[in-house]
């Protein structure tokens, strides 16, 4: 499999106990988790989850199935209320937000198991992540108010743009339902692009996808980060797509992480090969 | 929905209005049909209000013909305050249509919030609920009306309004509204099927709309790129009772007495029956089936007492024949055998209505 | 989505079809030489037992008048449902088969709206028992056959007093039911003049008509002798039953609505013994023509006929006496009758199975006296 | 005294909506649809059984049995001809079509046995028990009623619990597919519970015309309503659920008519079922799902 060409990126720290590229180092993390966790009734799901997104960062967060991964995302998209430990999006702490603010505030996500509206129109799905990016009111809609034509032109132009990114302006107007798999997938991460967000939350979005449609995803992923400038942590369980393009690596086991570190220190963690494969009989 | 689906129900509403005209004009229209125009208009605001928070929220209401109720009271109370001071039919018709619509929206408004919280069954039960409660209250309400202006009472009987000499009662408990002055025509009605389609439709098609219809489809996901669950919800809601108000406002004009019995549960299940058999979300569908489910049971009066009975049969097996796949095969040869195919091909081309 | 549209084309077609079948329809007078008359009542659903009723009587009357000779009638009753939408559908379709006069609707609500059309169209109208006063108010062609509600109210009333029946009195009433709270109404206002004490109110509605105990403690608790019951009497025989599960016996005062309470199916008629009621009807009368008409509906209908038959019947015999006083003709238009009918009714006198010597005043009310009568072994006493 | 009147009023109301609402609820636990036509069952049942007492002469106890087993019949005939069809579509469908039985049964009912009310003879005669010199009564019927429910209750409890088809209907309310997939004939079980649900309302019925003896086409209808709302009150598809918001529902009504108003009663019942489910959204005893993101 083709890897994109990645120039060497340097880990550094941040203030705690973080790190992320060096070339983001100036700036504030867009992200920065401390302390993170939550208790389902007396389960510990996810417990002291620390962890900083640099501001173009891609990040990966990985472990076994059950190791809490999407409850992380749950958490930094206030699905869930963290237990304890506070969640910083670019410095501001969203304790009091809702899931509406969260994304208001800037982080968009995508759902292992496709969440679109399946009964609309493709074009429809990406019109309704430009939501909050171009507004006219209700009745400005029902009268069909000069507002409104303005606008929907506008949200037509962006939609279309957006969805040229994954080569996707021929479905437009199919139904997002209908669509196969992997275009519902790419589909999920346009909608999620288009509420204009500052971090990319993406789950599994390998997941279903055939060797070429992978690589083909990575590229774009790359492109993404490029053309918005903004972050992504991605969770996936294809190795090739986390090593291929992650920059920071955090892995996650029963809820605690276990390791955090470039691709190739992640790759050689003898506790991350422990979580992965087995303990290694002793004697 | 496609935009020559648009073009085509209105072009269908507004030739189906010319067509009955010309045939009034002519004298070729039977007084049963005639005296059924303005209801099926009513019942069409109805199912194509109750589309909105059915099948275009997607959650399930038993109550809607309180919010009808609420309409035609207020309208019909606000009619009869302005017959002195407003003697013109047409603005009058019009603020009473506004007053039941605005109180009917008020009344989604503060029954949304709490409603709107539930989910599924619960949230359906909630909204049979107020509108019993509505009905129950509207039972024990007393409105008269004299020269110093508006008197409510609660729970008494007329007398209590206290009304000057010359005063009269409005709303008089269960008896409800008696000697209502007739203003609903089949232009007025037709005229408000026209507003409701084009507030819905229009609706639908823009942003707002398509907030709602995000709702329906996946709650989570559209919580996820920041849509307030919480205003389009009410949003839907409210534009629905309001229009339900407004059809009945029209509703109630068009008979000389209402009572709040009347809109009871049965009605709301009548006008969920109108919605679900057009089709959820699908507004071409409600206008036909409301139209069909009016009229049919006048049709069926030949049948004397059989009449409910073979109505009720017919609804079964409507639902089934729409449904079933089995049923829909065996059904489809049969319709290929007696209609040649180019028939049919032809014909599909002028009603195309499901979005 | 195909079939819908296939199934939508046809009920279309069908429609469309019916439309033109009712137009030619449309328009017909009575040619056959009789008069046209129609009436709507609920033949189905919950009050579907007053509709039949009054339909039942008025066809025995058609009958017998169509075997003697002379002045022949049509009759068609059309299904109301019990609500004023139907109704006026109903009369609507009774105007397309080509109604001269109309017999009203069965009951109140309904009657309201249908005889606000039958005014506007100018069609005479009698109904036979809507008894509330908006069906008549305002509408010179419309009468009625029944007492009407505050009438009911007033002699209840004035009835307990005369013959001193109780001092302390309950009242409990339906009240989402215009006929019963219209009584009531009347009945607290006279019982007021009256200086009668009643010392407990309390209702029930459609949706909560099985329970009457709470009702019943309140007025055993406070001490009612004497219980009004403005109601029909099928939840009247239910606080029957409790009141003597809970070992009350109060004196019993019903309104003709309690009339048939004694031909409910399978009905113990010893917990409705010693109840008084105002109803001027009885079908266990002696009366010649009474027996006359019991029979013959129990033969046809294999039941008792209640106060909706007999006076469902007297309509139509009010009807062609007169027809024949006016020297009216089935070939004249439904608004040339309806002047007519108007004048014959206010001048007439009519002897009928619900009372004697029946004057109408021009507001369309009757003027009959009720007959106060008491159950006593399980049949009709008269109390005068 | 008057307190403890009105609440043995209410747990007899009470009793007879929640032996209604355990039917329904039933119903929705496993085939998960709102079956309307179940007031209209109780109407069937407690006309074969009046006719079976009265112009028959049947004893009472048979009277119940044959209506109870004219009922199942019905149940599993109405869900075969009407339901089974329609169960791959949304659950509303199936709703309307409940509506059209439950016009039918009325309509069928009305022309067979004409609109006219008739009284029922209770089953277990009109008695009554009076206590603290007749201050108190409690009328047989009352006793035997909540009784009957309780009875009913734990046998429904223990069946589902405890024998094989119970579980086969508690993997069927679970996930039908994979009920199937373990060898649990989904229609069979469905069947089953429409036949176990139908019986009780043919018990339903019986008790509810012996209670309140008026008997006509439209006699099911608002008791009915009425259990479909206990039912979601308890928590729809649970059976303790069921039992125990019918009779708080009973003893809401009673005491709404006897402390508030009688007039505003039905306001009152619906105002505090709507409040019990703004607290609790799933009904007292039903389960809270929360959807996995």
């Amino acid at each position: 499999m083709a890897t994109p060409e990645r120039p060497d990126v340097k880990l550094v720290p941040v203030p705690s106990t973080n790190i992320i590229p060096e070339r983001d180092v100036d700036k504030e993390p867009i992200l920065e988790a401390r302390n993170l966790g939550i208790d389902f009734g007396g389960l510990v799901a996810v417990d002291k989850f620390d962890m900083a997104i640099g501001r173009t960062e891609i990040a990966g967060l990985i472990g076994p199935n059950g190791a809490g991964k999407t409850t992380v995302f749950n958490l930094f998209t206030k699905v869930y209320q963290p237990t304890r430990g506070s969640i910083l999006l670019d410095g501001r702490d969203i304790q009091n937000m809702t899931t509406v603010q969260v994304n208001r505030a800037g982080i968009a996500r995508t759902f292992q198991n496709i969440r679109l509206f399946g009964n609309l129109s493709v074009e429809d799905n990406v019109k309704l992540g430009l939501h909050n990016q171009i507004n006219y009111g209700m009745w400005t809609g029902i009268l069909r108010l000069p507002g409104y034509w303005k606008s929907e032109k506008l949200m037509h132009e962006r939609a279309m743009e957006l969805l040229s990114i994954f080569d996707m302006q021929r479905y437009a107007s199919h139904r997002a339902g209908s669509l196969p798999y992997g275009a519902q997938r790419r589909l999920e991460i346009v909608r999620a692009l288009a509420t204009n967000p500052s971090l990319l939350l993406l789950d599994e979005p390998a997941a279903g996808m055939n060797p070429s449609e992978t690589a083909e995803l990575m590229k774009n992923i790359v492109k993404v980060r490029d053309t918005f400038k903004i972050a992504i942590l991605l969770i996936e369980h294809d190795m090739n797509l986390v090593m291929g393009i992650c920059e920071g690596i955090c892995v996650l086991n029963f809820g605690k992480i276990i390791a955090k570190g470039t691709p190739s220190q992640i790759q050689n963690n003898p506790e991350v090969i422990e979580a992965y494969l087995g303990k290694k009989k002793e004697g | 929905m496609k935009k020559n689906n648009i073009f085509l129900i209105y072009g269908t509403v507004i030739a189906a209005y010319i067509i009955i005209q010309l045939l009034m004009s002519a004298g070729a229209v039977t007084s049963s049909l005639r005296g059924q125009l303005v209801p099926i208009c009513a019942y069409i605001v109805m199912a194509v209000s109750l589309n909105l928070t059915v099948g275009v929220l997607g959650e399930l209401s038993l109550g809607h013909a309180g919010f009808m109720s609420i309409g035609a009271f207020t309208g019909v109370v606000a009619c009869m305050s302005l017959e002195s001071a407003l003697p013109p039919t047409l603005p009058r018709f019009v603020i009473s249509l506004l007053v039941g619509a605005a109180f009917a929206g008020v009344a989604g408004f503060l029954i949304g919030i709490p409603v709107l919280r539930l989910n599924g069954d619960y949230l359906a039960i909630v909204t049979l609920a107020f509108g019993e409660i509505i009905k129950n209250i509207i039972n024990c309400l007393y409105v008269g009306i004299d020269s110093r202006g508006l008197h409510l009472s609660f729970l008494t009987n007329s007398d209590a309004l206290n009304l000057e000499e010359g005063g009269t009662v409005i709303i008089n408990g269960p008896m409800g509204i008696a000697g209502i002055t007739k203003l609903s025509t089949f232009t007025f009605g037709f005229a408000l099927v026209l507003v409701a389609l084009f507030i819905v439709l229009n609706l639908i098609r823009s942003r707002a709309g398509r907030a709602i219809m995000a709702l329906r489809d996946n709650r989570i996901a559209a919580e996820s790129i920041g849509i307030n669950v919480t205003k389009y919800k009410l949003m839907a809601f409210v534009t629905s009772s309001a229009l339900a108000g407004a059809a009945g406002t029209l509703f109630a004009l068009n008979y000389s007495t209402i009572t709040a019995a009347k809109f009871n549960f049965n009605t709301s299940i009548l006008v969920l029956v109108f919605v679900v058999l057009g089709g959820l979300g699908n507004i071409w569908g409600s206008i036909i089936a409301t139209t069909v489910l009016v009229i049919l049971p006048e049709l069926l009066r030949e049948f004397n007492d059989y009449r409910m009975l073979v109505y009720a049969i017919v609804l079964i097996l409507v639902m089934l024949a729409t449904n079933n796949a089995t049923f829909k095969n065996t059904l489809r040869e049969l319709v290929n055998k007696i209609i040649p195919e180019k028939l049919i091909k032809r014909k599909e081309g002028t009603t195309d209505g499901n979005s | 989505m195909k079939l819908k549209r296939i199934i939508c084309i046809a009920i279309s077609l069908v429609l469309v079809a019916a439309l033109a079948a009712g137009c030619s329809a449309n328009e017909k007078k009575g040619e056959s030489g009789a008069f046209k008359i129609g009436g709507t009542g609920p033949l189905t659903g919950v009050a579907a037992i007053y509709g039949t009723a009054a339909m039942n009587g008025a066809q025995i009357a058609v009958d017998e008048i169509n075997a003697m000779g002379g002045i022949k009638f049509e009759l068609k009753y059309e299904d109301d449902e019990h609500d004023a939408e139907k109704a006026v559908n109903a009369y609507n379709t009774l105007k397309d088969w080509g109604m001269q006069i109309f017999l009203g609707s069965v009951t109140s609500t309904p009657a309201v709206a249908t005889s606000a059309e039958a005014f506007n169209d100018r069609i005479f109208s009698l109904t036979p028992s809507a008894s509330s006063t908006d069906v008549t108010k305002g509408k010179d062609n419309m009468f009625q056959m029944c007492f009407a509600d505050p009438n009911q109210g007033t002699a209840s009333a004035q009835y307990i007093a005369d013959k001193n029946l109780g001092t302390k009195i309950a009242v409990i009433y339906k009240n989402d039911d215009p006929y019963s709270k219209g009584i009531y109404n009347t009945f607290a206002e006279k019982a007021a003049e009256l200086n009668l004490e009643i010392v407990s109110t309390t209702t029930f509605t459609d949706d909560s008509q099985t329970d009457f105990n709470v009702q019943l403690l309140d007025a055993k608790d406070k001490g009612a002798d004497l219980i009004f019951l403005p109601m029909y009497y099928t939840p009247a025989s239910l606080i029957f039953q409790q009141a003597k599960a809970m070992g009350y016996a109060p004196k019993y005062f019903g309104v003709d609505g309690m009339d048939g309470i004694l031909t409910l199916e399978n009905f113990d008629t010893s917990l409705a013994e010693g109840v008084i009621l105002l109803t001027p009807f009885n079908a266990d009368s002696n009366d010649e023509r009474t027996v006359n008409f019991v029979n013959k509906y129990k033969e046809l209908f294999d039941e008792i006929p209640n106060q909706f038959a007999a006076d469902g019947y007297d309509c139509i015999y009010a009807l062609k006496a007169a027809l024949e006083a006016a020297e009216c003709k089935p070939s004249m238009t439904a608004s040339e009758l309806c002047e007519k009918l108007i004048g014959a009714f206010t001048t007439m006198k009519f002897d009928g199975l619900t009372g004697d010597s029946m004057t109408w005043a021009a507001n369309g009310e009757v003027s009959k006296s009720p007959k106060g009568m008491v159950i006593q072994n399980g049949a009709y006493v008269g109390l005068d | 005294m008057t307190f403890l009147s009105y609440l043995i009023s209410g747990l007899s109301l009470g009793s007879v909506y929640a032996i209604i609402a355990l039917g329904y609820t039933m119903v929705y636990g496993i085939a998960k649809m709102l079956n309307f036509a179940h007031g209209d069952v109780i109407m069937v049942g407690a006309y074969v059984c009046f006719f079976a007492m009265t112009r028959w002469g049947i004893n009472p106890v048979f009277g119940i049995l044959l209506a109870m087993a004219v009922c199942t019949v019905l149940g599993v005939i109405i869900e075969r001809l009407a339901y089974k069809p329609l169960r791959a579509v949304p659950s509303l469908f199936v709703l309307i079509t409940a509506i059209g039985m439950s016009y039918f049964l009325q309509n069928a009912a009305q022309l067979l046995w004409t609109p006219n009310p008739k009284v029922f003879t209770s089953v277990v005669g009109n008695a009554s028990i009076k206590l603290f010199d007749g201050q108190l009564s409690i009328s047989v019927i009352a006793i035997v009623t909540i009784a009957a429910c309780f009875v009913i209750m734990a046998v429904l409890s223990w069946y589902i619990n405890n024998t094989k088809m119970g579980k086969a209907m508690r993997a069927c309310s679970e996930d039908k597919g994979a009920a199937q997939l373990m060898g649990i004939s989904v229609n069979l079980t469905i069947s089953v519970t429409f036949a176990i649900g139908s019986a009780l309302a043919a018990v339903a019925g019986v008790l509810l015309c012996s209670a309140y003896p008026t008997l006509m086409p439209t006699t099911g209808a608002m008791p009915g309503i009425k259990a479909f709302t206990a039912a979601v009150f308890g928590g729809i598809g649970s059976i303790p659920g069921a039992m125990i918001g019918g009779i708080m529902l009973g003893i809401i009504e009673i005491f709404g008519k006897g402390y508030i108003s009688t007039q505003l009663s039905d306001a009152v019942v619906f105002a505090v079922l709507i409040i019990v489910l703004l607290v609790k959204p799933t009904g007292i005893l039903g389960k809270q799902i929360n959807e996995k993101v």
